[in-house]
């Protein structure tokens, strides 16, 4: 299993095509996918002129594989792909990327949900959200 | 203790000036650190977390008791919580 | 809301890269992104040489429009798509593609999951499956 | 009642031998057309669903009840249960 875990954090952007041809090569056995993508949305009050996500890469790192050991040992997955980006983006680039797959379709959903929810608030990324009338760092809700 | 790497992020990194710098620290937690930091100026009272809370993570290991002893450590990073996702 | 539902039932394959666009194109106030791929697995006792999919085109089709018309009653969406294959597919070929996305993660997760439900015994697809050894009828599990 | 299109599926489409047919039919709903097709031969008792369940489409309409009225309908499918997803 846990060479079937994946984790980046990057600045560029993903691949939704080559990452799913990529779980493909790795298991003949997983009949779901469950793909999440976190993307850049314009604010309700405000026009947001940018994103910009800062992250202590390293540890980041290491968190989010931590997770995916976590979710690995929870449920009984397949693959498990993680890909965060950091640095400055615009309205509908995509922020993060999370893969998850198995034969049957719920253990795939309720992990990818989880490691999701882990992202939001034990990976060291802090987004500041810089918009024409207001700049201000994102509080977890 | 002798010398550590300090690292800032996010707010943290932004009222102190700086994203990292190398201090000589007698301090044996994170506790009596923030403390001590208090000394190097007004800015560092951001550290004592009035507005937010603080997260500190020793050589890379993520802490939330302040009590946690840094003895032996050589990187010590201060952010505000995650908001990653 | 009814202008972002997306539908199709077809024989070609689908590309994840430019349904994610058309997404895009759509709304910038999505900031979750759920995708749900089904793909053909292998058998855990014999080997898979194809899986056959039939359908009722015409009635999969408004049946997949019903669902999606639920689920956009029943969630804050911001897009919905539903695309389901039919013929003659191979290992790891992509069978369903379900997107949904929501300005909150939960909306889209929860959305998907049920579409998912759905499809599984309410749209007429029939799926076969041709193995070395055996040859059968799926049958609902 | 007059000529209807009958649709076959799957399990019910192979056994049959036909996807589809067009018959001239005097039943007025679903469960009383089963019986009558009994007379076009042994295949169609596969319809009496002894097997799995046999679900209905009237007019692309998918039915549960057998008592469903088919008065005025054109196309009437008979299929396994699904298997989508």
């Amino acid at each position: 299993m846990l060479n079937k875990i994946i984790v980046a954090v990057q600045k560029s952007d993903f691949d939704l095509n080559s990452e799913l041809e990529t779980l493909k090569l790795k298991t003949e056995k997983a009949g779901a996918v469950v793909i999440f993508v976190g993307k850049v949305r314009d604010l309700d009050d405000d026009n947001l002129r940018y994103l910009e996500i800062e992250s202590f890469e390293d540890l980041a790192k290491s968190q989010i594989k931590e997770i995916c050991d976590d979710a690995a040992n929870k449920w009984d997955l397949e693959f498990i792909l993680v890909k965060h980006r950091f640095g400055r983006l615009k309205i509908n680039d995509n922020i993060v990327l999370v893969i998850t797959s198995s034969k049957h379709r719920k253990n795939a959903y309720e992990a990818s949900a989880f490691i999701m929810e882990y992202l939001k608030s034990n990976v060291p990324f802090w987004k500041k959200e810089v918009a024409d009338k207001t700049q201000k760092w994102v509080e977890n809700s | 203790m002798g010398k550590v790497k300090l690292k800032y992020f996010s707010r943290i990194r932004e009222t102190i000036g700086k994203t990292s710098e190398l201090v000589e620290i007698k301090s044996t937690n994170i506790q009596d650190l923030i403390e001590e930091l208090q000394a190097m100026g007004e800015q560092y009272s951001v550290l004592k977390g009035r507005d937010f809370a603080i997260y500190s993570a020793v050589d890379q290991n993520i802490v939330t008791d302040v009590k946690t002893s840094i003895e032996g450590a050589t990187e010590i990073a201060f952010f505000p919580p995650m908001t990653g996702g």
